[in-house]
């Protein structure tokens, strides 16, 4: 392999980090600082793509569409909130995974009825479809930039609004103990609709932009999903910082796994089943990752204790 | 027999999450061509893309529906399922969708027809179509699970050219960045690849994006009316293989596609055709034999006595299926993008396995 | 008599007075169906030890459930092809006796739920639910690209195995082994619960701090309980491939462990009986309300979601009222 | 003189820059009562986890009963017989405050490894456990769930606990902390009889208490032991006036 | 008028009944002392004035208004400040945002309160977690005073401090008493403390307020038939 080829893939798999990073973001806001496991947060990505799908369809304008999304998203984020996770933030985990599968189910099957079974069609705009030169004369796909901006910023704003804000304290107060910052006077439940339809809106957000270069169809949350659970687990869960790191990490290991594995098993094998035995192994490598990080770090890389 | 003079079919299909637009339009195939008859008694049940539940429905249909024949399945891995057991227990089984190599080779059975295609053949009749055409140099990708890497051996049986590289991503996997890095920086003038649904969407339009100038080959599956829709004119130029097409030239096909699109609302896809063959055969051998005599209901399928949507066709002695296949380009016609024959990739096309096959 | 106790007996009870009725009206699918229920409360039931006594959330107890599929695919695999399992410096021949199966299944699965959970249990918590995510996701993958065993294809076992004086492929006699199973299996349940092992291990969920200060280690305490829990996880999946004749990889999938998890909680977390009533009412529900509509899911949806919010401790609990959860 | 029954000798523990305990050398001997005052963040709770064995030391070593425990965990110090109380009650909270104390019974007796047989059927731990909520004052609440128990109801089943254990010596951290007036007079006479079958490592901010019950007591500040001495000498200590009595005791 | 006002209040946790009946009013400026046994019901009377637990029957009224219908939040900006049994600080947050997480502008400060306790302000970025017991008492209450309240509630808010620092505190509760106005409802287990600075004190048996008035009249034989001293 090339160097350039090398340094290609390295970008590659920033990259693909970085997207993840747009669901694990709004994941780990909900996850971490209000305590809650929302395995419907794969959902509202997929209310965020179809939205985006439908917009683009009637306007034919892509601006018009991810703000359809991050409506589309946010809206169903506070409406599952005020009906249905309000109830769950005092019970345990096991209430929680069980409550938000059944949102799922609700919502996997609920776009289907709208939308029908067929996946739908979004495409990035004409502005961004082609690719740019970098420097050393690599190509690289100007919308995949956008995303790693976009991706930078959020991290960046989520990082102060949590670390710095006193919305951001308050909700990480309201984490440890809520009845006590109830009885301090703060509206943790007004506050909690808002996180979690922020939240949303993040999911929703990432759903667009990356179902714009992905399948937009139903089910397109659930693989994401864990992905970026992954993701939170290995940064640590409630920790930004973790989220971005985590992901990038994820996203390394799984671009250059599965480009490096084959090959360094046909370092010593015959070649094709270097490539069964190297590619099985890459789809196991994120997880073989998060376990290790786990075995030495039981609370993710930045995790609290 | 015991249904009034009907023939009991029960079907097995996806009619739920993400794999349910493939089940969807074999069962509404099906369903056209059975409309208007009142030979058929069906009932159909949804198998949830889940190997365990297609194993219990086929239970229930065969002990408390007591069908005669089952068909619907979509996928290999719960036609393994539920195949097997089937025809041990004396049904007939159909399959409209799906031909795992193990049942056209030492798994076959009397009672087993395949009315779609084995896995192999599409890729196969790419081969064979590369050969005919000057490609030199093959870059192969396909999900790392059997019927990908089945589908990459079959393409490699018949193609006489150079594989520059094969690599089997996961399953389910989504972005394609660093296999397009990988396709650019090798030397190969075709990329040859199965993704099925959701994975050959997102390789498509990230493909679009990457500037990578090659020629793309693949099976119909990442190529099905239901999935250009998604994938829009980033796969134009494309040439995949099919048994069919909505534009073939034979006997019946237009009517067929003009009825599913009055029926539905929406153009057939490639398992329309196959649900709606597979009805045709069925009624077909109704008409010559009672199914509670095997061996002459059997006789019957065997005969292939119906006009298929995809022209000539007829079973090879292990039930599977001698046919046409086809390369069809993705084209625009006017603002839909979808598939137009540009020749023949195999004719008489039957698949290898026949000859392990002792029934 | 208490309500839950009554309650749990006439659960018990419905599993056989259906299937007879289903024998006498001829209906042996809906015997499959209870079948395939009681399995599944036998999975769950393993998994309760874990989760509703120990406090340790599995999401990967498909894993096992797995393993005692794929150690009953394996055995039946070769018995039927006539080829050795292993074939080295020794010889290994496959087998079509169930309750060698059973063994076989209990003790890889005891095993792997070892390497697993002595890993596993040094985090805690939601890092707990993830990390046994990761290792069902790794045999899952690992399942599906490994091609001697069939890969996503999975393999079929074309007659159910062979148990000393029954017909197993008669639906009603294999579903009274699997009874006899998940009845013995409960009744060393609801001891284990009450059995100092059960009161430690309570109490080491609760408070961990505490156990160690009267001098039992809460790691190895919840070491043992995950092991049993896998390996009774692990005959569950033996039998349910029994049942399908088949073994995919999809037994290995989160979403399997997620039904698990549904089950118990359904029923009520921590309940002797939570499992077997999550288990029956979750077959029950597939099975009604699939030729329902082609959104069906939406219904089951609909259904759990007010369960969860409404019915706090699951059925069971709503029905006996909240005296004793946690054993 | 007799052997010491606990023998804490140099510990050193760092927290980041914080040198939570620097240098402290103690002794409980047999049948005494030796208490540990100090300011808040002195220092004491961080010094009785790493004696129980929930807190690595940096640096020192710790005997008990004649052999060196620093490489134990908790759970091997709590079956050498080393009883413990928490500054902030921690119980098995779903359980009931008899099920807590038969799990100290159980602890004793040194086994969870039995599967099959009730626990609470057991009818010697079962007893076992009784006595020590009867000592407590706990009997009538014996069927009550723990979260049921009032703040200072709990400090008195912590104490129940780690008496069913039978140790050999206990190290308490606050046990008056919480109860009233009349609870914390009861819990002084009953730790008074109570060094009689074991000697206490008392931390406790009641001076009313300390001065009542210590045979030694000692003075920890800024993580280090900065006087010991009976109740009198530490009672005119100037140093132990300002850092930490204030004026309180001149009444 | 009273600042504060319960009348006949019963209040059960699920089917146990905590109180059964409790009269209480503290005025402006006030210091009332509740006292009583373990377990009588001094931690769930202050819970039910918070609102964190919902009373079945009687009144609890602030500047004469019903709050019954308020959530916990609503009451505390109406001026009730808790300093909880146990304390309850925010674990995972510092000093710092413990003590800013629920501030109100008022006259107490960061600054003022640092100066009530030097302590806090020496571990303004430590975790509250790893304080001592003492400090995160001295943190509960700091917290409390941020908020500014107008009736602040200490549930043994001196447990588990050291002696010069219980002085202290004491000390703090007399100037606040005198300077601000601030009505102010303590439960604590020093009796000698309270007799010098409380007004007037109220003691709880089973649930049930028994004995109210004026603290000097609280004499040997009610303490001790009450509170056992
Ligand atoms: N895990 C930790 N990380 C950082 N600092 C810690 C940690 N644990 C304790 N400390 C600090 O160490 C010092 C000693 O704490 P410790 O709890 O031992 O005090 P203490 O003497 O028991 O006080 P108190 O009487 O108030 O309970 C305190 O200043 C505390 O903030
Ligand atoms: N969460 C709870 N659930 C059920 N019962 C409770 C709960 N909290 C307290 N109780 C019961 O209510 C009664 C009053 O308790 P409360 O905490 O008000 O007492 P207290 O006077 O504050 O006692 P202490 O001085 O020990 O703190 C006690 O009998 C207790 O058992
Ligand atoms: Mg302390
Ligand atoms: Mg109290």
């Amino acid at each position: 392999m090339t160097p350039i080829l090398l340094i290609e893939q390295v970008l590659n798999g920033l990259q693909s980090g970085i997207t993840l990073f747009l669901m694990a973001a709004g994941l780990t806001l909900i996850f971490g600082v209000m305590g809650l496991i929302n395995l419907a947060h794969g959902s509202l990505y997929m209310v965020g793509a179809f939205a985006a799908a439908a917009v683009a369809g009637w306007t034919g304008s892509f601006v018009l569409a991810l703000g359809a999304a991050l409506a589309a998203a946010a809206a169903a984020g506070m409406i599952i909130e005020m009906v249905v996770i309000r109830r769950l933030y005092d019970r345990d985990h096991l209430d929680q995974v069980l409550a938000t599968f059944a949102l799922i189910l609700i919502f996997s099957e609920g776009t289907r009825w709208v939308f029908g079974s067929f996946p739908l069609y979004l495409d990035v705009p004409a502005a961004l479809s082609g690719p740019v030169t970098l420097p050393g004369g690599i190509l690289y796909p100007s919308y995949r930039l956008l995303i790693i901006v976009i991706g930078l910023l959020i991290a960046l704003g989520l990082f102060q609004l949590i670390a710095r804000t006193r919305i951001g304290i308050q909700i990480r107060a309201g984490e440890s103990d809520r009845e006590m910052i109830a009885a301090l006077g703060v509206d943790i439940s007004r506050l909690y609709t808002i996180v979690f339809a922020l939240g949303a809106a993040l999911a929703g957000l990432a759903g667009a932009l990356v179902g714009a270069i992905q399948s937009v169809q139903v089910g397109m949350g659930e693989p994401v999903l864990i992905l970026a659970f992954v993701v939170i687990v290995i940064g640590g869960i409630g920790s930004i910082k973790g989220a971005l790191v985590g992901a990038l990490l994820v996203g390394l290991t799984d671009t250059l796994g599965g480009v490096l594995l084959p090959l360094l098993f046909g370092l010593f094998m015959d070649p094709s089943s270097a490539t069964t035995i190297g590619s099985a192994l890459a789809s196991m490598s994120i997880y073989i990752l998060m376990a290790l990080v786990l075995l030495f770090r039981p609370t993710g890389l930045y995790g609290g204790a | 027999d015991g249904h009034g003079g009907k023939l009991k079919v029960g079907m097995i299909t996806t009619l739920s999450g993400g794999g349910a637009g493939l089940g969807i339009d074999v069962r509404d195939g099906f369903l056209l061509a059975a409309k208007g008859s009142d030979m058929l008694d069906i009932v159909i049940e949804d198998d949830q893309q889940k190997p365990d539940i297609a194993v219990q429905l086929a239970d229930k249909m065969i002990q408390s529906e007591k069908v005669d024949v089952l068909t619907g399945i979509i996928w290999s891995n719960l036609a393994m399922a539920v195949v097997p057991s089937a025809t041990a227990q004396g049904k007939f089984y159909l399959s409209p969708n799906a031909g795992p190599s193990a049942l056209a080779g030492q798994g076959c059975s009397p009672l087993y027809f395949n009315v779609a295609w084995q896995n192999d053949a599409f890729y196969e009749a790419g081969g064979l179509w590369a050969n005919d055409n000057d490609i030199e140099k093959v870059f192969l990708m396909a999900p790392n699970y059997p019927a990908g890497i089945d589908g990459m051996t079959g393409f490699k049986r018949t193609f006489e050219g150079e594989i520059v590289n094969e690599v089997y991503t996961k399953l389910g996997q989504t972005d394609y960045a660093a296999e397009i890095a990988q396709i650019r920086a090798s030397d190969a003038d075709t990329v040859y690849f199965f993704l099925p649904g959701g994975m050959g969407i997102s390789f498509m339009k990230q493909w679009a994006g990457s500037g990578v100038d090659k020629n793309v080959m693949g099976p119909a599956f990442s190529f099905d009316q239901g999935i250009l829709g998604a994938i829009g004119e980033a796969a134009l130029g494309v040439k995949n293989t099919a048994h069919w097409a909505k534009d073939l030239d034979v006997p019946g096909n237009a009517e067929f596609v003009q009825a599913f699109q009055d029926e539905y609302g929406r153009l057939p896809s490639l398992y329309a055709a196959q649900g709606y063959d597979t009805a045709l055969l069925l009624m077909s051998a109704m008409g010559k034999a009672d199914v509670n005599d095997q061996d002459a209901f059997q006789a019957a399928l065997k005969e292939a006595d119906f006009q298929s949507v995809r022209g000539d066709f007829a079973f090879a002695d292990n039930h599977h299926p001698i046919q046409d296949i086809y390369m069809r380009e993705v084209v625009k016609e006017g603002d839909v993008v979808t598939n137009k024959i540009i020749g023949v990739a195999a004719s008489d096309h039957s698949d290898v396995y026949g000859a392990e096959c002792k029934m | 008599m208490r309500r839950e106790t009554i309650l749990n007996t006439l659960l018990y009870l419905a599993m056989p007075v259906a299937a007879a009725l289903a024998l006498a009206l001829d209906e042996p699918f809906l015997i499959t169906l209870i079948t395939r229920a009681a399995i599944f409360a036998l999975a769950a039931v393993g998994l309760n030890l874990a989760l509703g006594l120990g406090g340790l959330v599995s999401l990967g107890h498909a894993a096992f459930f797995g393993i005692g599929g794929y150690a009953m695919g394996i055995l039946a695999h070769h018995a039927q092809t006539y080829t050795p399992v292993i074939d080295s410096w020794i010889v290994l021949e496959g087998t079509k006796s169930m309750p060698v199966i059973w063994l076989v299944a209990i003790v890889s699965s005891a095993l792997a739920a070892l390497a697993i959970g002595a890993l596993s249990l040094r985090t805690s918590g939601v890092y707990f639910i993830m990390i046994t995510l990761a290792f069902g996701q790794m045999f899952y993958y690992f399942a599906i690209s490994w091609p001697a065993y069939g890969g996503e294809d999975g393999l079929s076992i074309y007659v159910r195995n062979d148990f000393p004086g029954l017909n197993t492929l008669d639906p009603m006699q294999f579903f009274a082994l699997v009874f006899a199973i998940l009845s013995a299996v409960l009744w060393w349940m609801g001891r284990l619960a009450r059995a100092p092992f059960g009161l430690a291990l309570s109490a080491a969920r609760q408070n961990a701090e505490r156990v160690e200060t009267v001098g039992l280690g809460p790691f190895r305490l919840r070491l043992v309980a995950f092991v049993i829990s896998g390996a009774v996880t692990g005959l569950a999946g033996a039998l349910f491939a029994d049942l399908n004749r088949f073994v995919s990889p999809t037994m290995f999938s989160w979403q399997m462990s997620g039904e698990f998890i549904v089950f118990i909680v359904l029923g009520g977390v921590g309940r002797l009986f939570g499992p077997v009533a999550g288990a029956m009412l979750f077959v029950l529900l597939e099975h009604l309300l699939s030729p329902v509509s082609d959104f069906w899911l939406i219904y089951v949806g609909a259904i759990l979601l007010l369960v969860v919010l409404f019915a706090r401790g699951g059925l069971i609990g709503s029905l006996a009222g909240r005296e004793v959860a946690h054993g | 003189m007799a052997e010491p029954m606990l023998h804490v000798d140099g510990l050193q523990k760092a927290f980041g820059a914080l040198q939570a305990t620097d240098g402290v050398t103690l002794t409980l001997m047999p049948g005494e009562i030796h208490a540990l005052i100090g300011p808040n963040g002195a220092g004491k709770s961080t010094l009785i986890k790493q004696i129980a064995g929930g807190l690595a030391p940096d640096a020192g070593r710790i005997w008990f009963d004649g052999r060196e425990v620093t490489a134990l965990g908790t759970p091997a110090r709590a079956r050498a017989g080393l009883g413990r109380t928490f500054q902030i009650s921690s119980l098995a909270m779903e359980a009931t405050v008899l099920q807590n104390a038969v799990l100290g019974a159980m602890g004793r007796a040194g086994s969870a490894w039995r599967f099959l047989r009730p626990v609470m059927r057991d009818a010697e731990l079962v007893e076992q456990a009784q006595a020590a909520l009867q000592r407590v004052g706990l009997t009538d609440h014996a069927a009550t769930r723990t979260a049921e128990l009032s703040h200072g109801q709990r400090r008195l089943l912590e104490v129940a606990v780690a008496l069913t254990l039978q140790p050999k010596a206990f190290v308490m951290d606050e046990p008056m902390a919480g109860l009233g007036a009349s609870g914390s007079k009861r819990m002084t006479s009953f730790l008074d009889g109570l060094r009689r079958e074991a000697p206490i490592l008392l931390v406790e901010h009641d001076m009313d208490a300390v001065f009542a019950l210590a045979d030694r007591i000692s003075v920890l500040v800024y993580g280090k032991i900065i006087a010991t001495g009976t109740a009198d000498d530490i009672r005119a200590d100037p140093q132990v006036r300002t850092a930490y009595l204030g004026e309180e005791d001149a009444a | 008028m009273s600042l504060l006002e319960l009348e006949g209040v019963q209040a059960s946790y699920g089917p146990s009944q905590a109180l059964f009946g409790v009269d209480l009013d503290v005025a402006e400026g006030e210091l009332v002392a509740l006292m009583g046994r373990n377990g009588m019901g001094k931690s769930s009377t202050i819970k039910v004035i918070s609102r964190l637990l919902k009373h079945k029957s009687g009144s609890v009224r602030l500047d004469g208004r019903d709050i019954a219908a308020l959530p916990p939040h609503k009451a505390a900006r109406a001026g009730l400040g808790l300093v909880p049994e146990g304390r309850r600080c925010f674990a995972k947050l510092t000093v710092r945002e413990n003590l800013i997480a629920a501030a109100r502008s008022g006259h107490w400060d960061m600054a003022r309160v640092c100066a009530l306790f030097p302590r806090l302000e020496e571990r303004q970025t430590q975790l509250a977690a790893s304080l001592s017991g003492g400090e995160q008492q001295m943190l509960a209450i700091g917290r409390a005073l941020m908020t500014n309240p107008r009736l602040l509630m200490l549930d043994e808010a001196t447990e588990g401090l050291a002696p010069v620092v219980r002085q202290e505190i004491w000390a703090a509760v007399r100037t606040l008493k005198s300077q601000t106005g601030l009505g102010l409802l303590v439960v604590d287990k020093s009796l000698a403390e309270l007799r010098q600075i409380a007004d007037r004190a109220v003691i709880l048996e089973r649930g049930k307020s028994v004995w109210r008035g004026d603290m000097a009249t609280l004499d040997r034989g009610i303490a001790d038939k009450f509170l056992g001293v």
